[in-house]
């Protein structure tokens, strides 16, 4: 039973969840890890959906594919709408922020609008949805996405949702005084930003990966942490618990 | 950004009487109220509680040039870019589903600049319906601040006068026309949902004129007897519309689930045969039946009740 | 059967009310007059409260003292929150506002809240209520309250609720580009304002009242309109009606 | 005008952790979240869904210099201000109703420079609350514009960048402890009410503390079976006291409607005897119990079911 690359960072995920907190999970990974940390270290853990759903219980095998559909709303003890849930956020109410990103920049800046510029775009991608809010106004932000050059770029083509933006002070000095981006989850790592230049850090290997893998996977020179620390694998009882969630729903995630 | 200010969209409800009459039409009669180049809010959000058979309806119309907005947008914009009807989408992500991966047919018309995206983020639209509905031209917030998404919808800052926080000031938007789906209305327009309310309030409170789609009328002691489910008033709307499974083959909350094998089916003949599969689909489940019902038939009563039957599985009690 | 003063001036508000129009009403003598509307003339007026109340059916005998209270939600076929229903009045959903006044102006502005100054109040009143809300936001404003000189004043202690502010343009020029405060309803008389100075004016006076006494009730010099009408006077079958809607509840009102 | 800043206020609660945890205590535990100089937001609006057992309870309390907020203000802010709990009063209106005239101890209060009795519009308290629950600085409105409230409120207005239209800018405001009373909530803090909603979604969101009383605790299950009736979410709830008959005299909506002769008889007393009518009113009713319920044991079984029966004729069904 050997975790495909997005089950180690769905796990690497969730266990950054603390318990008795309340997390804003996107759809997809996000939300899956969400599910999964409440089974786990965090059985108090409250979900919020951009749906407008608070504390969702979910049924498992029958996840929802998006955070906007009855699925979603199982069990929970709130049901409100989109708008009012994200001005939950902007008052501050939301401990985590955990979201995906098609491109990520030195900065954490996510990019899911264009591949190519904005008047000569090569791929016009979905777009924000919720990622600007959820990284704009939670207290505390995770990005989780696949470990691969063309994701990790020195510059995003498209600041769909702002990280540290130019790094230093230049997030708060855009008016964004509140949420912090500080972590950054892959199949091969565990990176944060540099207190000073806000530019992304290793911070720790998963199991078994070596410095180098990641360095190659990455499209821009990564400051390292000291000291670096490599994760431990994904436990057994925490892959059950996972695929059990995972069902045959929302298929290999 | 918006065409009509609001000083202008309050100008036009002044005007404008909505009273307590019965506003029951069918489809095509309410559609009516569209209009070439008009700015069309389509409620619900992804695919959950579309006005779908309003939706279809507005594909049998000869439109040109219109404007669609909606917080999530899914496959109902595909349609009405392919027909020529719309050629600009304001939204905060278009797709049809995490799990269908990216649209081809947005790609296509964006890509080539035959159509425009004005992307906001979830709560900047949100937001640009809610200052419509509230009746001021802008609303502070502290979201896509600092992103390109502010930079290219062209959005101002503004200044808190008693704290000196920077603030993105976002647009009050009015949709000439709302088209909305409910669970229950009365002749009138006193319109219920039973689940998500999306951002169907502040759409409707923002739009000049307002259709409203309804899974049943009812009589107007249904609606009294639970007035704080009304999420709509009789003066904010302007036409009734019957329209049992009116959602289909998107979900309405504890009605009937979405039906994502009818996706599978759409996304596969976009995959074969591109533009040409989009258009068929519009010929075969649109233009080929006279109206909803007459796709709703073609779909068939055993599937109908297998989405109900899922639905029914959902609800907590 | 003689209407008492108070009657007079509920149903000579009463009668502006037209049919299929949306009121937004203050309780008393506003409530009530929408109320003999609906039995006259406007059976499908919707009377809106500011407790969050839209087409208040009421129950005769049984009317609410104030707008917040479940008396005013009888029959109602949407009930939602105090803020809300004043932003339906912001949009400009409201064709008509009525309210009450301790004190008005000859520029429509009224007093509700002191009695001398603020620094040194002879009397401290209740306040605004949504009486400034209203005036502000809805389309056409109607006041209704008793001639007399302690109330009619040349200039009003006090703004609490904005007519035509200093006269002329400066209510719009002051931000307030909507809303016409149209006409006072008085026991004596009906009131509008001249189109140019916007000063009160004598419209029309109540059936068998002289000028001269409307003149005397009047603390500031009233302007005349040309021509001068006589209403009718109250009608035996509104008298019944108002009566019957009255009760034992609001006692004289 | 708030002494809270909108920076401080989310500072606060992101240090602050409020978690699916059985939070139930008695309402003197609950009080204790209320410290001298705070400024308290007390739910409802005049009489109806007052958290009357938190009032008592605070009455109890030896407090000073409370700031006291409410869009209508009814006879609690009476007995606090005779106490000398509270020196200032944040509302749109302050009386007992309609039916009994102006409020005498006000004007005591008032008209000596004893207490001060800071005025807004309606709406201008409903936004500042709103404001405060957004989590922005202020918001823009159209009301209290022109008008000396604004002066006196010493308010600032703005300009739209879009529209150069001019607006008021309202200021939030952030209670340091809100007192709400509803219908029923779980341990946890979910709270639903029935009827009317006042402004206690937007008061008690702003707050840095909330204390909810509820007429009962129920099973998580029975909030989870109408999530849509939730007002207010655990993660916004620190304390809940349960407090059937919570609001008598006041009235809660579908429940028990407002014991106006007991105001006939507090409003005579003062009548009589000026302030010591109060005092008298506070010494029988409040300080003669050790708690709410004893006050709901001399009201008597019978009047209780009297109000509860005039509640049940006004439901529309």
């Amino acid at each position: 039973m050997r975790p495909t690359p997005t089950e180690i960072m769905t796990v690497t995920a969730s266990r950054l969840l603390d318990d008795d907190a309340v997390v804003f999970a996107g759809v997809g990974i996000p939300l899956l890890a969400s599910a999964l940390a409440r089974r786990r270290q965090a059985p108090n853990l409250t979900i919020v959906l951009e749906g407008g759903i608070v504390g969702t219980h979910l049924v498992p095998g029958r996840l929802p594919i998006s955070t906007n559909e009855m699925r979603a709303a199982f069990g929970a003890p709130m049901l409100t709408d989109i708008t009012d849930i994200f001005l939950f956020a902007q008052r501050g109410f939301f401990d985590f922020g955990i979201l995906g990103a098609a491109q990520v920049d030195m900065y954490g800046n996510i990019n899911t609008s264009y591949i190519g510029t904005p008047d000569a775009p090569k791929v016009r991608l979905p777009g924000s949805g919720g990622a600007n809010d959820i990284i704009s106004l939670c207290n505390e932000i995770f990005i989780v996405t696949a470990h691969e050059p063309r994701r990790f770029v020195e510059q995003v083509d498209f600041i769909t949702s702002p990280g540290h933006l130019r790094g230093a002070n230049t997030r708060a000095e855009s008016g964004l005084v509140f949420g912090n981006v500080s972590t950054v989850v892959t199949d091969l790592a565990v990176l944060d930003f540099d207190p000073e230049s806000r530019r992304m850090r290793l911070r720790a290997v998963q199991h078994g990966v070596p410095v180098d893998q990641v360095r190659e996977a990455t499209g821009f020179e990564l400051l390292m942490h000291e000291p670096l620390d490599e994760l431990p694998p994904v436990d057994p009882a925490e892959l059950t618990i996972l695929r059990d969630l995972n069902g045959a729903a929302v298929g290999a995630a | 950004m918006t065409a009509t200010t609001f000083r202008e969209a309050r100008a036009d409800l002044e005007r404008h009487a909505r009273p307590v009459r019965d506003k029951t039409c069918t489809a095509a009669e309410a559609l009516r109220l569209v209009e070439d180049g008009h700015h069309v809010g389509i409620g619900g959000t992804l695919y959950s509680r579309t006005p779908m058979a309003l939706v279809f309806e507005l594909l049998r119309q000869p439109h040109r040039g219109l404007t669609l907005s909606r917080p999530l947008t899914c496959y109902e914009a595909e349609l009405l870019l392919v027909t020529g009807a719309a050629d600009r989408i304001v939204t905060s992500w278009m797709g049809i589903g995490l799990n269908w991966g990216l649209s081809q047919v947005l790609r296509h018309y964006v890509e080539r600049g035959l159509a425009v995206y004005e992307e906001w983020s979830h709560l900047g639209i949100g937001l640009r319906y809610k200052a419509g509905a509230m009746g001021v031209p802008y609303l502070p917030t502290l979201t896509m601040l600092g992103s390109d998404l502010a930079r290219m919808d062209g959005t101002r800052t503004v200044e808190c006068p008693y704290t000196g926080q920077r603030l993105l000031a976002v647009p009050a938007l009015h949709p000439d026309v709302a088209l909305i789906h409910v669970h229950r209305a009365d002749v009138y327009g006193n319109a219920q949902v039973d689940g998500y309310r999306h951002m169907d309030v502040d759409m409707a409170r923002a739009a000049r004129r307002v259709v409203v789609s309804a899974e049943e009328i009812v009589d107007p002691d249904v609606i009294r007897a639970s007035p704080f489910s009304t999420m709509l008033p009789h003066f904010a709307v302007d036409a009734v519309v019957e329209a049992p499974y009116g959602c289909y083959p998107h979900e309405c909350y504890g009605r009937y689930e979405a039906d994502t094998e009818h996706f599978d089916t759409y996304v596969q003949a976009i995959r074969d045969h591109g533009l040409d599969g989009v258009r068929q689909y519009i010929g075969e489940h649109v233009l080929g039946h006279p109206d909803f019902a007459g796709f709703l038939g073609d779909v068939g009563a055993a599937r109908l009740d297998r989405q109900q039957r899922r639905a029914k599985e959902l609800m907590y009690e």
